[in-house]
């Protein structure tokens, strides 16, 4: 009789939700997000627009309602490249000698000094502006935490006894990784896939506020929140549903990663 | 009057109850053994009189101390600090962890006393500091060392220092030998028995090995499955088990019978909370009949007795 | 390296972002040739480093001028407010987490640890922005954006300072705070915290004396990184609150394709990430004397 | 072609700047120093310089912080954009219209002490020829040669007449440096003029002290600073909380409410040179095709599109002239908002259905209406997809340099730039042989020829569909109630201080 997580059920929910909106907004949404109608720009949330509509006339329900696309693909993609890239990282430093190990980690280390920013501003002006690019920059920067925390629990995985026999019976390193250590670290990728999912919005949130995240006309979160500056004083509601929908979506991954951490491993169970 | 009286104890963590029952103790100066297999209830035993029970453990009954006009179980938190470290200390079983290892030896034994104000200053605190250190035989210079400088039997002496640094009535001691080198067992076991003896403090000493409480203790304590199934003199109770379970104890661990076959008891202890109703033991229990599906009562007095329906050295029913 | 490499294919070219418009393309061409850009760029990049070696770290080509003492102005800007930021992140963190860790099972501490996950939740530039519009716009209490250098009027520099310095350490607090909590949870469950207890001292003043210090060795880790991180984070707080940092100085240097700022500033962040790391290994020693006679 | 003057455009340097102006600098208005009161003033501005050295580095950041306020030219435009004297005091022109003698004023002194004399002037303008790198100089190629008569007389003689020269010495070109002030001009700028430059905050503000020893009407403020804000959200904040006096620039003009309704705050709207173009790519084969051109023009609503992206502030345009310009006149009917029209247009041309790359420069501007316009040219029956380029390096080489787009948005903000802006070799790619003849006659003509001439540039232009013109960016500033002497309309490419007051 197990308890039902908290963290891991609201956390679940949240993401649950924004997932079946942005299947949804495939499907329908009350408008053409992209679709520009002068007519009823800065319109006030009624029955005809829930969330009322912005400076161009769009439908500010429906825009929330694709930039969740947008949201997801952006974690999507700078988790799967941050993960792609940390965790063969981290398993390697883990079991390589030595001095390969230290130097994978020293570099790995100064990676960390790479600003995040000026990667997705390179990647952006070398390979054009798009969440796109600016995402597997903000992938790239994840690299090092992913692979430092891979690496700590590789290294569990090597001192326990069936690495050890499995060793000692000269199984070669490469079918170890693949057998023993991998599935073993994989609720680890999972719990750090989460949190990483949640830094990414944020950063693509950032990146938006720079000008440099999702170009138009993707609806975009954190474009949106951008383009609702000059209306702070006179519409602010443009600033309120985009940042509730960022800062749901960023609780929602970072409750999961908690729940799902405590999940995988109980005798953290408190912890949190 | 007794040092340490124990009546009815039950620990709980919400639904499961894993100790039930107890009743125990420890006269002036006694030195009483606690003994059984892991997961008997000996170590939620120990923490309950000391109130450190994890937070969600719950112990009710009744745990008197001499000297202290309140029951230790439901005293606050302010309460029970004032009799922690002074009145009841306490040695753990694994000395690799028992000790801060960011601060130095010294000032981890002067705390003790600063904290009751056994000692008014800090210096008269580190000069006793260095007294204790050498009454469990370890050289001055260690004062200023840091725990992960010494072995793990120099751990457990620094452990035992603190713990009778203030002259407690009574001396919990859980394991304090088990994780050490069997070489050094016997030399800090001795110093346990000294100091308790110098001070005459009284002792609870938990183990689950029968050698070590034979030459430790006067009386022993036999738990099982959350309950005390049978207390006596250490010699009565070792030569004559009346428990099925204690005779299993002592046959697998082969005082006696140097030589011949070892015996186990048959099966396994189940995990907390999952012991059959009745007498804890029957499901491993040779002699075990329907009669057992009832909790037998103790047989004998508080201090000497067990609770079994079919006792070793008695006819078949 | 990286960053000379990369900069060197990317489409843009200081010399015609300096000229502008309606360049021609031999104006271009005798720019870069001013700037020293029509040599190949191993060139380019030992010049740098025999610079470097020189403790020159060159001069811009767009502004012409020295670069090192741009660089260490902007760094010191940033540094102050990174640092202002953390006190108030540690300020916050460390009693908001012992608390949360504490009474993780009560509502208090579930209550702490919900408002956390929100903080973390929370753009910083967002906070920023919420922070303008109340204490400054709205009640005036604060001025809304600027920076005076300390030396030339305290008072006004400390003024400044509040809200941006908020705003971060806000969201660099509610993160930390996590990272409190759990190591203090960890501590907890250590046994020489039993033994604490069980000397006599209460929960709080066992958990200050003994477990604080034990807690802060993952706690520094994880401050250490938010520090090498903020250098260069700390950017879109420094936008929304106008304040001339190391972050804009890169932004702007990447903007007018001005290859040897940009290298610098990256220079300096390794080095910054380095000296950080040092730091903290100095400070993992001062905490935890296991680590100082050299074995584990 | 090459006969018009106007071979430079500067481009919005940095988000909507709007170029600012006010008329000449010196000596025209309101009164010095009033005793006690405020003597500093401070004024938030958009784009913060690089460099201070505009002989070097393009942009029209520079000149607008420092031209007519730290250097002064020999002649000036007033209000009404009418060249007028300024360190000479009056000019004659001889018959064949190249040969202009300057008397010069005698008490000018550079901020270096030095005296300013013909000699500086000869040296001023001989040094655009041989140092300068930005392609403004190209204005100076007409001069035949400079020569000191005395140290107040010059005289500068042309290779052939033009109108555009003497205009251009009211803009960067013409300004006036001292022999021996120019080693550091990206660092300490040195002029004549009514303001010293004190002190560059990097990545914050410009400090001008006033010039005690101006030889001209001193200005009221004793200092003032010049604040860059990258981020409009926070020069708006910075006036309300009086951190600022003045916003020069409006970028966000959705946030003008909180200042209209406010009673501390005056709000001047007026217009400017900044023609916001939405520009072709007329070497691409869709755009050779007139009538693609003129669809386009015709599918878009400017009226919605101006209410949409620019709070309905601003002007609509129909051609490369702004109202400033004497030869303006309204050429919004040319091509009037006609959705039916257009998509016959594009039928009978065969461009229906055609994918369109519009590359925006990352400027707030552009971002919002190429929105707009990809929205509008759709419902026409046009694919836009939507580029963002980095400005202003990748836009700069990939649009303006490779012309590798089909349509972009841009504000060309230099004064009279319509001879440049639409030439084959720039990157409209915009081959009109009949458009250079005309533009080639106004130059070399008298005043009366130049004005038909420009006025029919204008409207060939226009008629040609060369481009589509979104509006005009209005002169949008907003400044503490009491201050003034702040201008209406900015046409030209500096701010003058010197005529800010406080009342």
């Amino acid at each position: 009789m197990r308890r039902l997580n908290p963290s891991l059920v609201a956390g679940g929910v949240i993401v649950g939700v924004i997932v079946a909106t942005a299947l949804l907004s495939f499907v329908w949404t009350p408008y053409d997000a992209t679709f520009v109608d002068p007519s009823v720009r800065l319109a006030t949330p009624s029955w005809a627009h829930w969330f009322g509509t912005d400076k161009f006339g769009r439908d500010v329900l429906s825009q929330i309602m694709v930039g969740s696309r947008t949201t997801l693909f952006v974690g999507v993609v700078a988790v799967g490249v941050a993960a792609v890239i940390g965790v063969p990282l981290g398993v390697l430093a883990a079991m390589t000698p030595r001095w390969p190990s230290e130097l994978i980690m020293r570099t790995n280390d100064l990676l960390l000094a790479f600003p995040a920013l000026l990667l997705a501003i390179m990647f952006g002006a070398v390979f054009g502006a798009s969440t796109l690019t600016a995402m597997v920059a903000i992938g790239i920067a994840s690299v090092p935490s992913f692979a430092r925390v891979i690496r700590s629990g590789a290294l569990q995985v090597m001192r326990t006894e069936y690495v050890l026999a499995a060793r000692a019976a000269g199984r070669k390193p490469f079918p170890i990784a693949l057998r023993h250590v991998l599935p073993n670290v994989t609720s680890l990728v999972t719990v750090q896939a989460s949190v990483s999912f949640a830094i990414a919005v944020l950063a693509e949130a950032a990146l938006s506020f720079l000008g440099y995240g999702t170009p138009p006309p993707t609806p975009s979160w954190g474009r949106m929140l951008q383009e609702s500056q000059e209306f702070l004083f006179s519409a602010p509601r443009l600033a309120v549903f985009p940042g509730i929908a960022i800062a749901l979506a960023v609780l929602g991954f970072n409750l999961l990663g908690d729940g799902l951490r405590d999940r995988f491993d109980p005798k953290l169970e408190d912890r949190r | 009057m007794n040092v340490l009286e124990v009546a009815g104890l039950n620990v709980s963590v919400r639904d499961t109850t894993l100790v039930s029952d107890v009743d125990l103790t420890v006269g002036p100066g006694e030195r009483v053994g606690l003994i059984g297999e892991s997961g008997s209830g000996k170590s939620l035993t120990a923490l309950s009189i000391l109130g450190l029970l994890p937070e969600d453990v719950v112990p009710s009954g009744s745990v008197r101390l001499s000297g202290v006009d309140h029951d230790l179980i439901g005293a606050d938190e302010r309460a029970l600090s004032r009799i922690r470290g002074r009145d009841l200390a306490m040695v753990f079983q694994e000395p690799m962890t028992a000790l801060n290892p960011t601060m130095r030896i010294g000032d981890q034994i002067a705390e003790t006393m600063l904290i009751h104000h056994t000692h008014p200053t800090r210096s008269a605190a580190r000069a006793a500091a260095a007294d204790l250190l050498d009454r469990v035989q370890l050289p001055a210079d260690l004062l200023r060392a840091y725990p992960h400088q010494l072995s793990g039997g120099q751990r457990q002496r620094v452990v035992l220092a603190i713990a009778l640094s203030n002259d407690p009535a009574l001396l919990i001691c859980d394991e304090p030998t088990t994780a050490l080198d069997v070489t050094v067992q016997a030399l800090v076991l001795d110093l346990i028995v000294q100091g308790v003896v110098a001070r005459s403090s009284a002792l609870l000493f938990i183990t689950h090995d029968l050698a070590v409480v034979a030459t430790v203790c006067e009386r022993v304590l036999v738990m099982y499955g959350g309950r005390v199934v049978e207390s006596g003199p250490v010699h009565e109770v070792f030569t004559n088990p009346r428990h099925r379970y204690t005779q299993g104890l002592l046959a697998a661990s082969n005082l006696e019978a140097a030589g011949s076959r070892l015996t186990t008891i048959p099966g396994t202890v189940p995990a907390a909370g999952h012991f059959p109703s009745g007498c804890v033991f029957r499901n491993r229990c040779a002699h075990a009949t329907d009669l057992c599906a009832t909790t037998p009562a103790w047989s004998g007095t508080s201090t000497t007795g067990y609770a079994c329906h079919h006792p070793a050295g008695a006819p078949h029913a | 390296m990286l960053v000379f490499g990369f900069l060197a294919v990317l489409p843009g070219d200081p010399a015609r972002v300096a000229l502008g418009v309606n360049a021609s393309d031999e104006a271009v061409a005798e720019l870069r040739r001013q700037f020293g850009l029509d040599r190949s760029l191993p060139v380019q990049y030992v010049d740098w480093l025999g610079g470097l070696l020189r403790g020159d770290l060159g001069t811009s080509y767009v502004s012409k001028a020295a670069i090192g003492p741009q660089v260490f102005d902007r760094l010191q800007v940033t540094l102050i407010l990174v640092v202002a930021a953390m006190a108030i992140a540690l300020v916050l963190a460390v009693p908001a987490g012992t608390v949360m860790a504490a009474r993780h099972r009560r509502l208090s501490g579930v209550a702490l640890s919900a408002l956390s996950q929100v903080g973390v939740a929370v753009p910083a530039f967002l906070a920023g922005i919420l922070l303008i519009m109340v204490f400054a716009v709205k009640l005036g209490w604060l001025p809304a954006n600027g920076w005076t250098p300390p030396a030339q009027d305290p008072a006004m520099f400390l003024r400044q300072l509040v809200l941006p310095a908020l705003s971060l350490g806000l969201v660099q607090g509610a993160v930390l705070t996590r990272y409190v909590r759990s190591a203090v949870l960890d501590v907890l469950r250590e046994d020489y915290l039993r033994t604490a207890r069980a000397k006599g001292l209460r929960p709080f003043p066992a958990l200050w004396r003994h477990g604080l210090r034990n807690a802060a060795v993952p706690v520094v880790t994880v401050l250490g990184l938010q520090l090498a991180t903020l250098l260069i984070g700390a950017v879109v707080v420094e936008r929304v609150f106008v304040i001339p940092g190391l972050g804009s100085l890169l932004l702007d240097g990447v903007s007018q394709r001005d290859l040897i700022l940009v290298q610098d500033v990256v220079m300096v962040l390794v080095v910054a990430v380095l000296l950080v790391n040092f730091l903290v290994d100095l400070l993992y020693v001062a905490l935890d004397p296991r680590l100082r006679t050299g074995t584990r | 072609m090459k006969s018009y003057t106007t071979r430079a455009v500067a481009f919005v340097a940095s988000a909507a700047l709007l170029a600012l102006t006010a008329c000449s600098a010196g000596s025209s208005t309101s009164g010095g120093p009033s005793a006690g009161g405020d003597q500093s003033l401070s004024l938030g501005l958009v784009a913060e310089p690089a460099s201070l050295d505009f002989t070097t580095t393009d942009g029209a950041a520079i000149p607008q912080a420092l031209l007519g306020n730290v250097y002064e030219s020999l002649v000036k435009q007033d209000e009404s954009g009418k060249i007028v004297p300024a360190l000479a005091k009056s000019w004659t022109v001889s018959p064949d219209r190249k040969t202009y003698t300057f008397d010069l004023v005698d008490n000018a002194k550079f901020s270096n002490d030095k005296p300013f004399t013909a000699a500086d002037a000869v040296f001023s303008i001989n040094r655009v020829k041989t140092a300068w790198t930005t392609s403004l100089k190209a204005a100076m190629d007409v001069v035949q040669e400079a020569k000191a008569l005395s140290p107040t007389q010059l005289q500068v003689t042309l290779t052939k007449p033009s109108n555009g020269w003497l205009f251009r010495m009211t803009t960067r070109i013409g300004a006036m440096f001292s022999e021996t002030g120019v080693s550091a001009l990206a660092t300490e700028p040195i002029g004549t003029g009514p303001y010293k430059f004190s002190k560059w905050n990097r990545g914050d503000s410009i400090v001008l002290q006033r010039n005690d020893a101006y030889w001209g009407t001193k200005p009221y403020f004793q200092q003032i600073t010049l604040k860059y804000f990258k981020d409009p959200t926070a020069l708006n904040n910075a006036l309300l909380t009086g951190t600022i006096n003045v916003i020069t620039t409006v970028q966000a003009p959705e946030a003008l409410t909180q200042f209209t309704s406010n009673e501390k705050y005056q709000v001047i709207e007026g217009t400017t040179n900044g023609e916001v173009l939405l520009s072709f790519n007329n070497s691409k084969p869709v755009f050779r095709d007139i009538r693609t051109r003129q669809a386009i023009r015709q599918a878009i609503d400017h009226k919605a599109l101006l209410d949409t992206c620019f709070a309905g502030r601003g002007k609509l345009i129909g051609s490369m002239v702004p109202p400033t310009d004497p030869w303006y006149e309204d050429l919004t009917g040319v091509a009037p908002y006609d959705l039916a029209k257009a998509k016959s247009l594009l039928q009978a041309s065969g461009a229906a259905g055609a994918t369109l790359r519009l590359r925006l420069p990352t400027l707030p501007y552009a971002t919002s209406c190429g929105q707009v316009v990809k929205s509008q040219l759709e419902q026409a029956g046009l694919k836009v997809q939507i580029d963002q380029l980095e400005f202003p390096a990748a836009w700069l080489t990939t649009v303006l340099k490779n012309a590798d787009y089909d349509m972009s948005i841009i504000a060309h903000v230099e004064p009279r730039d319509l001879g440049s802006v639409f030439s084959p070799t720039y990157y409209t790619r915009y081959n009109d042989p009949e458009l250079q003849q005309l533009l080639a006659a106004a130059d070399a003509g008298d005043e009366k020829a130049q004005l038909d001439n420009m006025r029919k540039a204008g409207r060939r232009l226009s008629e040609q569909a060369a481009s589509d013109w979104l509006f005009l960016l209005p002169n949008l500033i907003v400044a503490d109630k009491n201050l003034t002497g702040l201008p209406q309309n900015a046409i030209t490419e500096n701010f003058d201080l010197s005529r800010l007051a406080r009342s």
